[in-house]
């Protein structure tokens, strides 16, 4: 197998697909001549022209919205957001109309289209620029919010997106982008919905996805070198939530931490330990941990910031705590 | 035109009309729930611009939904039945009053956003030009929505691509109960559409015929591939903005003034003032809907509820 | 006391502090000569004038934004959003603008304002109309939510927030403005941040806020007919999100249940069951319940609309099972 | 104007000039991290503004904030150490590039939302004009800002509120790398003011005597009482959008081309043909801004970093 970045995989997804079917195009902001703002549409502009990989005005709710017509005629559009932060500005599209409309008129129309943003902290962009609002989207039904956290589930996941008939969020994650594994080789496709154990283990289910699950595979090196062999379970999916394979974990290890990099109030880590304790609660041996974002605005100095952020030495403490 | 087709555009004036009657009525009585924007007084607006398209041209617009329903050619049956959340409904009664829309009649929803259905619209154009059909989207909306930051992101875009669009601002000059002047930096709504450099236009609205004149010309220069065009069309909404609106923006001086612009009183004038058709004839029309719309009263109050798996139906395409 | 619903006690708030204070005034779509949508604001136009009750266009960016820039040079912005759905219109402003001047600009800047906004299901307003999306803006630091449940605490939080010197988002439910309760006479004011035990009780700690809260009080008053007595925590604020009077409550009783109206999945009810369990852990006696809304758009016909809304039937039903 | 007043601009565009051309070195050493926008090129525009309000006069801006900062007073140590990420930055190193700001001397800040500071702006100028004050709010930002949708709902509040705001494009002709054609229906950005019946005009950006001019008179129009105005000035970065930026979109001829109308030499020429000052005279002001730059590079560089507390602080105003 190969092995390449995120990055390489996002952008190998997104031509393998465009060449695949003609109803698949890009637009957002920098897509065509610049490249892509982080370098994943590099080249696309030149191949496939600006009919199909579309620059558009600083404009995030002409984007979406003219995804969501777009995709209602049975185009499959890819959208992307410069950064999941620009979201807001086009929020009433992502939440109250692409997840709703198929609902609204009794299933008469489909929106199938794709909404790639990129997001999370740790490059000293201030408060505005460097957030992962993740779970504030996954709160509303009609959406699909898929945050992969590996090369292969990038790229298989990305073309489960843009082959789904059901509007699609596909987080990224800008310091993400360099990580390198291994992908199969040839078109494979990751259903969306399905969580994954990454690494297996016995100590403790530590339960992640995106950039919190390369702090927590980290962190699993670390601690595989005292011996403690934690098993690590990616959601890959925020909605769907498959908690099947966490529950299954946590069966066998009783004890649980769940990494994410958002703020902890109101986050992912809380939805999953109520359900662990719902689906669960005669396996527990230990409260369940969160280890997340202090609950402040990212600040642009750089100490300051890190201390903000999850730590794979947040990680590492909070599985010893559990223990 | 044909006789017909005057009598036709007759029909589907008081068709919208009389529906809108009997569910003011039927929500007095609690039958219908939510919101429900009636679109007494702008019958000509819709009507026009359904008789100026082609089949292959999309239609869009706002809440106040209802004339462009029955002007595509949903049944009474269909609206009735939506508005009485029934499963008979075009949207199986999870939609409502706001939410009709037929994709076999190529008309693409009402929308209760105010504006954010422009880019939308914007985007149904981009898959006509894309394609490289020559369907126009059609797509209507308020004058208070020409305030939104939709708006603007919408007719930017649809003029950077030129995109196929006729947007259509219906001036009823209020929003709720504000009137243009008082939410907008310019009253005359067209003078926006400059811009963008998009060819614009302030028509009068009550009459019919003149609405479709006007669409006609729109639609053909757009089909020419010379991008979006913009019409704006004055009118007036003779009831309150929903049901339970007090109405103390506006005098009742003001409203009956209005009112003797009835669109359908202008078309049934003009057509017997020019011979199209007789006061027998037009009465006729009259009683043939009077009877459809009890029909169609009956049917929505006999059709069941959706069935409770419906809760759960068409929230995706795709088995989750 | 006064008997008044919550209608009045929050036009009666923003009245006094109206009068008591020239820098406050009111902005909103239709709050001035229609007298609000809600009647909030009726007689509000004639008594204080154009100048302090301002008609907006539709434009809630420029609603928000605007009270953002009014707050900034010293004046009391209260701006009413006509319901929170169109909140997500103004989102950039409401969530990374508000919330994060002050800290992005090492305290320079005060923002003062109130955002006000009515929410929630049950009137057959559709999936874009009948939210409840609390959670999604609880997430964020730097913004105060409040969300009160009685007429006393509607007055005496939305005159603490007017006069607080942090942008609050103040959320009422429109199914709750004919609920009547006492208020106390004259000047008071309800400090943001404090859960209050709303009714005591040894069964089960119930724990709610706004709409929830009449649903909870229902229940209770049915329960206690089967000599089962809740103890009624009411959260009152999302964020500060204060758990002292829950865990306090939940020491006692060892079992809980939480009542929202919005979705349950990353909703209220999580953070909260995450919290008691990290808290309190050695005080559960049985797995903590959520009693939220179906994870679908809200339909528009009633049956199947209240089909997925929290019925009172609900939380007896949850209440038994924890028992 | 007096000579000393002529110097004192120039002087202010080489500080913003060395300012950030030492910044941009720190960045490649990674002393400065995030995004950093130089103003390089368009240092007339801010130094022609400042030059013309008067005190009671509220600047805002995007994110590329260096410019009005130092124009506004702020000194290159403060800036510096911002850029540092110091505790000794006006905003405590909390904000970055993006976001300068100083309440004493009425600059309301740096924003990195594009377009999301113009209807904060109305409400700054809600303010004063509540408050009976007649100061008047001056913001800025770039052509690209012009597309979204905070810009029309801004606009449109201010005409509606006459408020006084002068609304200041910098039209650099890119919005990052996309060309004002490629995303603005109008390529002449002042025809967007006519849609808000807003009075406007265009005017050249690298001569900072003609900006001051322009805005004097739009500032004195504004503070009669006569709402909004809207300036549209053309100018040119000589630098990429950010640090980092590849430059694919534009040749490095058209930045030759513009590189002979920098600002600073435009200004040099004037003052030496005008006999304002000497050759030397100004040399000695360059000679000045490059020892207080390099002053300021050591206070920052000395500067201690936010202390650990400052994670928590300044959240919200009051304890929570
Ligand atoms: C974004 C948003 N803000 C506010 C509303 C509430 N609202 C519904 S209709 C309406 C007035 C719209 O006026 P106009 O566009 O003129 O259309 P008309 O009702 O006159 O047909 C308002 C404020 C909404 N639905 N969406
Ligand atoms: C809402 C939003 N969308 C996108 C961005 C990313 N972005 C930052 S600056 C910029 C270009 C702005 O161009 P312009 O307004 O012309 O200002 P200039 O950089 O030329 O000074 C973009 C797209 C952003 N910060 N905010
Ligand atoms: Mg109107
Ligand atoms: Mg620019």
């Amino acid at each position: 197998m190969a092995v390449i970045t995120v990055r390489q995989a996002i952008s190998d997804a997104l031509r393998e697909e465009m060449e695949r079917d003609e109803n698949v195009f890009i637009l957002g902001e920098e897509v065509g001549v610049w490249g892509g703002t982080y370098a994943v549409t590099r080249g696309f502009y030149d191949q496939f022209g600006e009919k199909r990989v579309r620059d558009t005005p600083i404009a995030e709710s002409a984007i979406i919205g003219a995804a969501i017509g777009a995709a209602m005629t049975g185009l499959r559009p890819v959208a992307e957001l410069m950064t999941i932060n620009f979201a807001f500005s086009a929020m009433d599209h992502i939440v109250n109309e692409a997840p709703k409309l198929r609902y609204m008129f009794g299933g008469q129309f489909k929106v199938p289209m794709v909404i790639r943003a990129v997001g999370g902290g740790g490059r000293q962009l201030g408060a505005t620029h460097s957030q992962t609002p993740d779970a504030v989207f996954a709160h509303f039904p009609g959406l699909k919010v898929v945050a992969p956290g590996t090369p292969e589930d990038a790229k298989g996941l990305l073309k489960a997106a843009i082959r789904s008939d059901d509007p699609v969020l596909f987080i990224e994650h800008a310091t993400l982008y360099q990580w390198r594994g291994e992908v199969p080789e040839g078109d494979y496709v990751v259903p969306i919905g399905k969580s994954k154990v990454q690494r297996p283990g016995d100590a403790v289910t530590v339960v992640s996805y995106s950039k919190g699950l390369q702090l927590t595979m980290q962190a699993a090196d670390a601690l595989a070198k005292e011996g403690i062999n934690i098993e690590v379970v990616d959601l890959r999916s925020l909605r769907p939530l498959d908690m099947d394979p966490v529950i299954e974990s946590f069966k066998k290890t009783n004890r649980a931490v769940i990494v994410e990099e958002g703020w902890r109030s109101y986050g992912v880590g809380a939805e999953v330990a109520a359900r662990l304790y719902e689906e669960a609660f005669d396996y527990i041996d230990a409260p369940i941990k969160r280890v997340a974002q202090k609950e402040v605005p990212l600040p642009y100095n750089r100490t300051l910031e890190q201390m903000a952020l999850p730590q794979v030495a947040d990680i590492i403490k909070a599985v010893k705590e559990v223990l | 035109m044909k006789k017909e087709e005057y009598l036709e555009l007759y029909r589907q004036m008081v068709l919208i009309r009389r529906t809108e009657e009997r569910a003011a009525e039927l929500y007095q009585q609690g039958k219908i729930g939510g919101f429900l924007h009636l679109y007494i007084g702008q019958e000509a607006v819709s009507t026009g611009l359904v008789a100026a398209r082609q089949p292959q041209d999309r239609m869009i617009t706002a809440y106040r939904d209802h004339g462009v329903a029955i002007n595509v050619g949903l049944t009474a049956k269909e609206v009735m039945s939506e508005l009485l959340g029934k499963a008979t409904g075009m949207s199986k009664g999870k939609g409502g009053s706001m939410h009709m829309a037929s994709v076999e009649k190529n008309f693409w929803g009402g929308h209760a956003i105010v504006g954010a259905h422009l880019p939308i619209a914007a985007g149904l154009a981009l898959g006509d030009q894309y394609r490289g059909g020559d369907g126009v989207t059609i797509c209507m909306f308020g004058d208070g929505a020409t305030n939104i930051g939709y708006f603007h992101e919408g007719l930017n875009l649809s003029k950077v691509w030129d995109l196929p669009v006729l947007w259509v601002c219906e001036n009823n000059q209020y929003g709720m109960g504000t009137a243009v002047e008082r939410a907008s930096a310019v009253s005359e709504i067209r003078q926006k559409a400059e811009g963008y450099g998009i060819p614009n236009e302030r028509i009068e609205g009550m009459d019919v015929l003149e609405v479709k004149k006007a669409a006609e010309k729109a639609l053909a220069y757009i089909r020419e591939g010379n991008g979006p065009y913009f019409l704006e069309i004055m009118t007036y909404r003779f009831r309150g903005h929903s049901m339970g609106d007090p109405e103390r923006y506006r005098e009742s001086e003001e409203v009956d003034c209005w009112q003797k612009e009835d669109p359908i009183g202008v078309l049934h004038r003009w057509i017997v003032e020019n011979k199209k058709a007789t006061e027998e004839e037009l009465k006729q029309i009259i009683a043939d809907v009077e009877q459809e719309v009890e029909e169609a009263v009956e049917f929505a109050e006999n059709s069941p509820e959706p069935a409770p798996e419906e809760l759960f139906a068409d929230i995706y395409a795709e088995e989750v």
